[in-house]
Protein backbone atom coordinates (compact mmCIF):
# COMPACT_ATOMS: atom_id res chain seq x y z
CA UNK A 1 0.00 0.00 0.00
CA UNK A 2 1.30 3.72 -1.04
CA UNK A 3 1.48 5.43 2.31
CA UNK A 4 1.65 9.43 1.74
CA UNK A 5 1.97 11.87 4.43
CA UNK A 6 1.40 15.73 4.85
CA UNK A 7 2.13 18.82 6.49
CA UNK A 8 3.49 18.06 10.32
CA UNK A 9 3.35 14.06 9.76
CA UNK A 10 5.51 14.25 7.03
CA UNK A 11 7.85 16.72 8.95
CA UNK A 12 8.21 14.38 11.79
CA UNK A 13 7.91 10.90 10.17
CA UNK A 14 10.73 12.75 8.11
CA UNK A 15 9.05 11.06 4.71
CA UNK A 16 6.71 12.43 1.62
CA UNK A 17 5.50 8.70 1.36
CA UNK A 18 6.98 5.31 1.40
CA UNK A 19 5.21 1.42 0.62
CA UNK A 20 4.16 -0.24 3.03
CA UNK A 21 2.77 -3.69 3.32
CA UNK A 22 -0.30 -4.52 5.48
CA UNK A 23 0.04 -6.94 8.11
CA UNK A 24 -2.33 -9.51 7.93
CA UNK A 25 -3.80 -8.22 11.56
CA UNK A 26 -4.43 -5.02 10.05
CA UNK A 27 -8.02 -4.28 8.97
CA UNK A 28 -9.23 -1.04 9.66
CA UNK A 29 -7.35 2.61 9.17
CA UNK A 30 -7.40 2.58 13.30
CA UNK A 31 -5.66 -0.75 13.22
CA UNK A 32 -3.20 0.69 10.89
CA UNK A 33 -1.98 3.53 12.95
CA UNK A 34 -1.37 1.30 15.86
CA UNK A 35 0.64 -0.71 13.66
CA UNK A 36 2.77 2.10 12.48
CA UNK A 37 3.00 3.89 16.00
CA UNK A 38 4.19 0.52 17.44
CA UNK A 39 6.74 -0.04 14.75
CA UNK A 40 9.00 3.04 15.23
CA UNK A 41 9.32 6.27 17.50
CA UNK A 42 8.85 8.71 14.53
CA UNK A 43 5.43 7.07 14.13
CA UNK A 44 4.46 7.61 17.64
CA UNK A 45 5.57 11.11 17.79
CA UNK A 46 3.75 11.53 14.37
CA UNK A 47 0.55 10.03 15.00
CA UNK A 48 -0.17 9.19 18.80
CA UNK A 49 -2.57 12.26 18.91
CA UNK A 50 -5.00 10.62 17.13
CA UNK A 51 -7.42 12.96 17.35
CA UNK A 52 -5.41 15.01 15.02
CA UNK A 53 -4.88 13.01 12.66
CA UNK A 54 -6.78 13.03 9.34
CA UNK A 55 -6.91 10.05 7.04
CA UNK A 56 -7.96 10.01 3.39
CA UNK A 57 -8.29 6.46 1.26
CA UNK A 58 -7.95 6.46 -2.41
CA UNK A 59 -8.33 10.82 -1.73
CA UNK A 60 -11.48 9.97 -0.26
CA UNK A 61 -12.10 11.41 3.52
CA UNK A 62 -12.90 8.12 5.68
CA UNK A 63 -13.30 7.50 9.40
CA UNK A 64 -11.05 5.57 11.09
CA UNK A 65 -13.03 2.18 11.55
CA UNK A 66 -13.07 2.15 7.63
CA UNK A 67 -11.60 -1.28 5.82
CA UNK A 68 -8.46 -0.59 4.19
CA UNK A 69 -8.85 -4.35 1.87
CA UNK A 70 -8.72 -2.09 -1.19
CA UNK A 71 -6.94 1.01 -0.60
CA UNK A 72 -4.21 1.17 -2.53
CA UNK A 73 -3.33 4.81 -1.36
CA UNK A 74 -3.46 5.87 2.29
CA UNK A 75 -2.61 9.64 2.63
CA UNK A 76 -2.60 10.58 7.01
CA UNK A 77 -2.32 14.24 7.62
CA UNK A 78 -3.33 17.10 10.56
CA UNK A 79 -5.89 18.60 10.01
CA UNK A 80 -6.36 20.56 6.59
CA UNK A 81 -5.83 24.96 6.66
CA UNK A 82 -6.35 25.72 3.17
CA UNK A 83 -8.74 28.54 1.57
CA UNK B 1 -19.79 25.81 -16.41
CA UNK B 2 -16.67 24.78 -13.87
CA UNK B 3 -13.40 25.93 -13.81
CA UNK B 4 -10.96 24.51 -11.13
CA UNK B 5 -7.31 25.81 -11.10
CA UNK B 6 -4.09 24.68 -8.78
CA UNK B 7 -1.23 26.11 -9.32
CA UNK B 8 1.74 27.47 -7.96
CA UNK B 9 2.20 30.77 -9.95
CA UNK B 10 0.64 33.82 -8.89
CA UNK B 11 -2.69 34.44 -10.70
CA UNK B 12 -4.35 37.61 -11.82
CA UNK B 13 -7.87 38.46 -9.90
CA UNK B 14 -8.55 41.15 -12.70
CA UNK B 15 -7.77 38.89 -15.90
CA UNK B 16 -9.28 36.35 -13.70
CA UNK B 17 -12.62 38.67 -13.03
CA UNK B 18 -12.21 40.09 -16.77
CA UNK B 19 -13.15 36.60 -17.98
CA UNK B 20 -15.59 35.57 -15.86
CA UNK B 21 -17.41 38.63 -16.88
CA UNK B 22 -17.05 37.91 -20.47
CA UNK B 23 -18.40 34.36 -19.98
CA UNK B 24 -21.40 34.77 -17.50
CA UNK B 25 -24.71 35.18 -18.72
CA UNK B 26 -26.51 36.08 -15.58
CA UNK B 27 -27.07 39.11 -13.81
CA UNK B 28 -25.15 38.74 -10.08
CA UNK B 29 -21.66 37.96 -9.76
CA UNK B 30 -20.13 37.26 -6.58
CA UNK B 31 -16.11 36.78 -6.29
CA UNK B 32 -13.87 36.11 -3.17
CA UNK B 33 -10.04 36.51 -2.80
CA UNK B 34 -8.26 35.46 0.43
CA UNK B 35 -4.66 36.76 0.51
CA UNK B 36 -1.85 35.69 2.65
CA UNK B 37 -1.97 38.43 5.89
CA UNK B 38 0.81 40.48 6.60
CA UNK B 39 0.75 39.88 10.38
CA UNK B 40 -0.71 37.25 12.15
CA UNK B 41 -1.30 36.34 15.75
CA UNK B 42 2.71 34.80 15.74
CA UNK B 43 3.93 38.38 14.41
CA UNK B 44 4.72 39.10 11.30
CA UNK B 45 4.49 36.82 7.92
CA UNK B 46 7.97 36.61 5.97
CA UNK B 47 6.15 33.69 3.75
CA UNK B 48 3.09 31.36 3.80
CA UNK B 49 4.14 27.77 1.88
CA UNK B 50 1.29 25.88 1.03
CA UNK B 51 1.62 22.16 0.67
CA UNK B 52 -1.26 20.10 -0.81
CA UNK B 53 -1.87 16.84 -1.68
CA UNK B 54 -2.97 17.33 -5.32
CA UNK B 55 -5.28 14.84 -6.97
CA UNK B 56 -7.64 15.14 -3.85
CA UNK B 57 -7.47 18.78 -3.59
CA UNK B 58 -8.56 18.52 -7.52
CA UNK B 59 -11.16 15.78 -6.76
CA UNK B 60 -12.74 17.44 -3.51
CA UNK B 61 -12.66 20.99 -4.86
CA UNK B 62 -14.31 19.73 -8.28
CA UNK B 63 -17.20 17.94 -6.25
CA UNK B 64 -17.41 21.17 -4.22
CA UNK B 65 -18.12 22.67 -7.11
CA UNK B 66 -20.74 20.69 -8.73
CA UNK B 67 -22.55 20.56 -5.66
CA UNK B 68 -22.91 23.86 -5.26
CA UNK B 69 -23.58 24.56 -9.08
CA UNK B 70 -26.50 22.02 -8.70
CA UNK B 71 -27.91 23.91 -5.47
CA UNK B 72 -28.05 26.86 -6.44
CA UNK B 73 -28.13 27.05 -10.47
CA UNK B 74 -24.95 28.53 -11.07
CA UNK B 75 -24.27 29.90 -14.59
CA UNK B 76 -20.52 30.16 -14.06
CA UNK B 77 -17.84 28.71 -11.18
CA UNK B 78 -14.60 29.61 -10.85
CA UNK B 79 -12.20 28.49 -8.63
CA UNK B 80 -8.17 29.07 -8.28
CA UNK B 81 -5.64 27.71 -5.13
CA UNK B 82 -2.47 27.98 -5.00
CA UNK B 83 0.22 26.40 -3.39
CA UNK B 84 3.89 26.76 -2.86
CA UNK B 85 5.38 29.65 -1.35
CA UNK B 86 3.61 32.99 -1.27
CA UNK B 87 4.09 36.29 -0.25
CA UNK B 88 2.43 38.47 2.47
CA UNK B 89 0.04 40.52 0.14
CA UNK B 90 -0.38 37.78 -2.69
CA UNK B 91 -3.73 35.66 -3.38
CA UNK B 92 -4.22 32.50 -1.92
CA UNK B 93 -7.43 31.51 -3.74
CA UNK B 94 -10.45 33.12 -5.52
CA UNK B 95 -13.79 32.07 -5.75
CA UNK B 96 -16.09 33.59 -8.51
CA UNK B 97 -19.81 32.55 -8.45
CA UNK B 98 -22.56 33.76 -10.95
CA UNK B 99 -25.95 33.64 -10.65
CA UNK B 100 -29.51 35.20 -11.77
CA UNK B 101 -30.01 36.80 -8.41
CA UNK B 102 -28.05 37.66 -5.89
CA UNK B 103 -28.67 35.21 -2.95
CA UNK B 104 -27.60 32.48 -4.98
CA UNK B 105 -24.10 33.54 -5.88
CA UNK B 106 -23.53 34.83 -2.02
CA UNK B 107 -24.33 31.53 -0.69
CA UNK B 108 -23.10 28.98 -3.35
CA UNK B 109 -19.62 31.55 -3.12
CA UNK B 110 -19.76 31.16 0.99
CA UNK B 111 -20.22 27.23 1.23
CA UNK B 112 -17.30 26.70 -1.65
CA UNK B 113 -14.64 28.63 0.62
CA UNK B 114 -16.29 26.94 3.87
CA UNK B 115 -16.48 23.77 2.12
CA UNK B 116 -12.96 24.00 0.82
CA UNK B 117 -11.29 25.18 4.30
CA UNK B 118 -12.54 22.28 5.98
CA UNK B 119 -12.37 19.19 3.38
CA UNK B 120 -9.65 20.40 0.50
CA UNK B 121 -6.22 19.05 1.62
CA UNK B 122 -4.29 22.14 1.71
CA UNK B 123 -1.87 23.32 4.83
CA UNK B 124 -0.42 26.56 5.46
CA UNK B 125 3.00 26.93 7.52
CA UNK B 126 4.04 30.42 8.25
CA UNK B 127 7.53 31.39 7.99
CA UNK B 128 8.40 34.38 10.15
CA UNK B 129 11.84 36.09 10.58
CA UNK B 130 13.17 33.45 13.43
CA UNK B 131 11.09 30.70 13.46
CA UNK B 132 7.72 28.70 11.65
CA UNK B 133 4.30 27.53 12.56
CA UNK B 134 2.23 24.97 10.59
CA UNK B 135 -0.99 27.21 11.37
CA UNK B 136 -4.16 25.12 13.12
CA UNK B 137 -7.69 25.02 11.87
CA UNK B 138 -10.07 27.23 12.69
CA UNK B 139 -13.66 26.59 11.71
CA UNK C 1 -11.69 53.79 4.13
CA UNK C 2 -14.63 54.35 2.84
CA UNK C 3 -15.64 55.17 -1.02
CA UNK C 4 -19.00 56.00 -2.32
CA UNK C 5 -19.67 56.49 -6.24
CA UNK C 6 -22.71 57.49 -8.13
CA UNK C 7 -22.03 57.91 -11.78
CA UNK C 8 -23.96 57.63 -15.63
CA UNK C 9 -21.13 56.40 -17.21
CA UNK C 10 -19.73 52.83 -17.35
CA UNK C 11 -17.38 51.90 -15.00
CA UNK C 12 -14.02 48.76 -15.30
CA UNK C 13 -14.91 46.48 -12.23
CA UNK C 14 -11.05 45.49 -13.25
CA UNK C 15 -9.36 48.59 -12.41
CA UNK C 16 -12.16 49.25 -9.24
CA UNK C 17 -10.48 45.31 -8.00
CA UNK C 18 -6.87 46.26 -8.65
CA UNK C 19 -7.52 49.43 -6.50
CA UNK C 20 -9.56 48.17 -3.99
CA UNK C 21 -6.35 45.03 -3.56
CA UNK C 22 -3.70 47.78 -3.54
CA UNK C 23 -5.26 49.97 -0.47
CA UNK C 24 -6.84 46.77 1.09
CA UNK C 25 -4.57 45.90 4.28
CA UNK C 26 -5.73 42.30 5.32
CA UNK C 27 -6.80 39.16 3.92
CA UNK C 28 -10.28 38.37 3.12
CA UNK C 29 -11.91 40.61 -0.25
CA UNK C 30 -15.66 39.78 -1.45
CA UNK C 31 -17.12 41.67 -4.26
CA UNK C 32 -20.41 41.58 -5.63
CA UNK C 33 -21.39 43.22 -9.26
CA UNK C 34 -24.80 43.35 -10.33
CA UNK C 35 -25.69 43.62 -14.06
CA UNK C 36 -28.62 43.96 -16.47
CA UNK C 37 -29.84 40.98 -17.39
CA UNK C 38 -30.58 40.19 -20.88
CA UNK C 39 -33.83 38.11 -20.23
CA UNK C 40 -35.85 39.08 -17.71
CA UNK C 41 -39.83 37.64 -17.15
CA UNK C 42 -41.25 40.40 -19.41
CA UNK C 43 -38.71 39.19 -22.49
CA UNK C 44 -35.25 40.59 -24.16
CA UNK C 45 -34.36 43.90 -22.52
CA UNK C 46 -32.95 46.54 -24.70
CA UNK C 47 -32.49 48.80 -22.38
CA UNK C 48 -32.16 49.90 -18.64
CA UNK C 49 -33.18 53.20 -17.56
CA UNK C 50 -32.05 53.83 -13.96
CA UNK C 51 -33.69 56.98 -12.37
CA UNK C 52 -32.22 58.39 -8.90
CA UNK C 53 -32.26 60.83 -6.22
CA UNK C 54 -28.93 62.37 -6.18
CA UNK C 55 -28.49 63.57 -2.73
CA UNK C 56 -30.14 61.61 -0.91
CA UNK C 57 -28.68 58.28 -2.82
CA UNK C 58 -25.39 59.15 -1.40
CA UNK C 59 -26.37 60.07 1.41
CA UNK C 60 -28.22 56.91 2.13
CA UNK C 61 -25.37 54.58 0.59
CA UNK C 62 -22.79 56.45 2.74
CA UNK C 63 -24.30 55.90 5.92
CA UNK C 64 -25.18 52.30 5.36
CA UNK C 65 -21.14 52.46 4.41
CA UNK C 66 -20.54 53.54 7.77
CA UNK C 67 -22.80 50.98 9.64
CA UNK C 68 -21.12 47.99 7.64
CA UNK C 69 -17.47 49.73 8.37
CA UNK C 70 -18.29 49.48 12.36
CA UNK C 71 -20.14 46.65 12.91
CA UNK C 72 -18.32 43.93 10.86
CA UNK C 73 -14.82 46.32 11.42
CA UNK C 74 -13.73 46.54 7.90
CA UNK C 75 -10.46 47.79 6.48
CA UNK C 76 -12.14 48.25 3.18
CA UNK C 77 -15.27 49.51 1.54
CA UNK C 78 -16.34 50.85 -1.87
CA UNK C 79 -19.64 51.00 -3.47
CA UNK C 80 -20.05 52.57 -7.06
CA UNK C 81 -23.62 52.16 -8.48
CA UNK C 82 -24.79 53.81 -12.12
CA UNK C 83 -27.77 55.54 -13.14
CA UNK C 84 -28.85 56.60 -16.75
CA UNK C 85 -29.57 54.15 -19.21
CA UNK C 86 -27.15 50.91 -19.95
CA UNK C 87 -26.68 48.34 -21.91
CA UNK C 88 -27.51 44.57 -20.96
CA UNK C 89 -24.46 43.27 -19.84
CA UNK C 90 -23.01 46.56 -18.34
CA UNK C 91 -22.62 46.68 -14.23
CA UNK C 92 -24.93 48.68 -12.46
CA UNK C 93 -23.56 48.54 -9.10
CA UNK C 94 -20.15 47.18 -7.72
CA UNK C 95 -19.45 46.49 -3.51
CA UNK C 96 -16.56 45.46 -2.22
CA UNK C 97 -15.70 44.74 1.35
CA UNK C 98 -12.43 43.41 2.89
CA UNK C 99 -11.90 42.73 6.41
CA UNK C 100 -8.77 40.33 8.85
CA UNK C 101 -12.04 37.10 8.07
CA UNK C 102 -13.87 36.13 5.48
CA UNK C 103 -17.11 35.56 7.22
CA UNK C 104 -17.67 39.64 8.04
CA UNK C 105 -16.54 40.13 4.72
CA UNK C 106 -19.57 38.57 3.49
CA UNK C 107 -22.04 39.30 5.36
CA UNK C 108 -20.96 43.58 4.88
CA UNK C 109 -21.08 42.85 1.31
CA UNK C 110 -24.75 41.58 1.71
CA UNK C 111 -26.00 43.66 4.08
CA UNK C 112 -24.90 46.92 2.27
CA UNK C 113 -26.83 45.73 -1.02
CA UNK C 114 -29.72 44.13 0.99
CA UNK C 115 -29.92 47.92 2.50
CA UNK C 116 -29.15 49.23 -0.63
CA UNK C 117 -32.21 47.80 -2.17
CA UNK C 118 -34.33 48.48 0.22
CA UNK C 119 -33.52 51.78 1.04
CA UNK C 120 -31.53 54.21 -1.69
CA UNK C 121 -33.70 55.74 -3.93
CA UNK C 122 -32.90 54.77 -7.43
CA UNK C 123 -35.97 53.35 -9.78
CA UNK C 124 -35.50 50.85 -12.73
CA UNK C 125 -36.98 51.18 -15.76
CA UNK C 126 -36.94 47.81 -18.58
CA UNK C 127 -37.17 49.33 -22.12
CA UNK C 128 -38.38 46.18 -24.30
CA UNK C 129 -38.59 46.44 -28.48
CA UNK C 130 -41.98 48.08 -27.90
CA UNK C 131 -43.09 48.52 -24.59
CA UNK C 132 -41.27 49.47 -21.19
CA UNK C 133 -41.99 48.53 -17.70
CA UNK C 134 -40.79 50.18 -14.64
CA UNK C 135 -39.23 47.76 -12.21
CA UNK C 136 -41.62 46.40 -9.34
CA UNK C 137 -39.46 45.92 -5.72
CA UNK C 138 -38.81 42.67 -5.26
CA UNK C 139 -37.43 41.91 -2.00
CA UNK D 1 -42.15 73.77 0.02
CA UNK D 2 -40.06 71.90 -2.88
CA UNK D 3 -41.80 68.80 -3.90
CA UNK D 4 -39.95 65.96 -5.83
CA UNK D 5 -41.51 62.98 -7.67
CA UNK D 6 -39.67 59.63 -9.20
CA UNK D 7 -40.21 57.59 -11.32
CA UNK D 8 -43.65 56.38 -12.49
CA UNK D 9 -45.17 59.24 -9.86
CA UNK D 10 -43.10 61.50 -12.22
CA UNK D 11 -44.49 60.58 -15.70
CA UNK D 12 -47.98 60.44 -14.32
CA UNK D 13 -47.95 63.95 -12.34
CA UNK D 14 -45.61 64.76 -15.77
CA UNK D 15 -43.49 67.29 -13.61
CA UNK D 16 -40.05 66.08 -11.88
CA UNK D 17 -40.81 69.16 -9.04
CA UNK D 18 -42.44 72.23 -8.01
CA UNK D 19 -42.82 74.30 -5.26
CA UNK D 20 -46.20 74.16 -3.20
CA UNK D 21 -47.16 76.65 -0.68
CA UNK D 22 -48.28 74.29 2.69
CA UNK D 23 -51.87 75.50 3.67
CA UNK D 24 -52.79 75.71 7.08
CA UNK D 25 -54.27 72.34 7.55
CA UNK D 26 -52.03 70.67 6.34
CA UNK D 27 -50.20 69.05 9.19
CA UNK D 28 -48.38 65.44 8.28
CA UNK D 29 -47.03 63.51 5.21
CA UNK D 30 -50.80 61.89 5.04
CA UNK D 31 -52.57 65.31 5.15
CA UNK D 32 -50.39 66.67 2.05
CA UNK D 33 -51.30 63.44 -0.21
CA UNK D 34 -54.61 64.17 0.53
CA UNK D 35 -54.58 67.21 -0.35
CA UNK D 36 -52.31 66.97 -3.47
CA UNK D 37 -55.24 63.86 -4.53
CA UNK D 38 -57.84 66.34 -3.82
CA UNK D 39 -56.32 69.17 -6.32
CA UNK D 40 -56.04 67.29 -9.36
CA UNK D 41 -56.87 64.11 -10.97
CA UNK D 42 -53.11 63.44 -12.22
CA UNK D 43 -52.43 63.69 -8.36
CA UNK D 44 -55.15 61.26 -7.48
CA UNK D 45 -54.05 59.12 -10.17
CA UNK D 46 -50.50 58.95 -9.63
CA UNK D 47 -50.97 59.14 -5.27
CA UNK D 48 -54.14 57.09 -4.38
CA UNK D 49 -52.54 54.00 -3.67
CA UNK D 50 -50.76 55.33 -0.90
CA UNK D 51 -49.51 51.79 0.11
CA UNK D 52 -47.50 51.80 -2.86
CA UNK D 53 -46.09 55.39 -2.02
CA UNK D 54 -42.76 56.31 -0.26
CA UNK D 55 -41.62 59.46 1.45
CA UNK D 56 -38.60 61.19 1.62
CA UNK D 57 -38.55 64.31 3.87
CA UNK D 58 -35.26 66.42 3.65
CA UNK D 59 -33.62 63.37 2.27
CA UNK D 60 -34.74 60.85 5.14
CA UNK D 61 -37.47 58.46 4.59
CA UNK D 62 -40.71 59.02 6.70
CA UNK D 63 -43.36 57.57 7.37
CA UNK D 64 -46.80 59.06 6.55
CA UNK D 65 -47.60 60.70 10.10
CA UNK D 66 -44.35 62.60 9.51
CA UNK D 67 -45.01 66.25 10.73
CA UNK D 68 -44.08 68.50 7.87
CA UNK D 69 -43.85 71.49 9.57
CA UNK D 70 -39.64 71.59 9.34
CA UNK D 71 -39.62 70.05 6.12
CA UNK D 72 -37.85 72.05 2.99
CA UNK D 73 -38.11 69.39 0.52
CA UNK D 74 -40.15 66.22 0.42
CA UNK D 75 -39.64 63.52 -2.54
CA UNK D 76 -42.25 61.46 -2.94
CA UNK D 77 -42.12 58.21 -5.29
CA UNK D 78 -42.76 54.23 -6.00
CA UNK D 79 -41.10 51.68 -3.91
CA UNK D 80 -36.94 51.91 -4.77
CA UNK D 81 -35.49 49.32 -7.47
CA UNK D 82 -31.79 49.77 -7.35
CA UNK D 83 -28.84 47.77 -6.90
Amino acid sequence: MRVLYFAKVREIIGLPEENIDLPSNVQTVEDFLDYLISKENKYDLALSNKEAIHIACDEDHVDKDFILKNTKEIAIFPPVTGG
Amino acid sequence: MITVKIQKKQFNPQKILINAEKDKKYGALVSFIGSVREETNNGKVKKLFIEHYKNMAEKIIYKTALNAEKKWNLDYCYIIHRYGSLKAGESIVMVITCSKHRKEAYAANQYIIDWLKINAPFWKKEIFENKSKWVEQTL
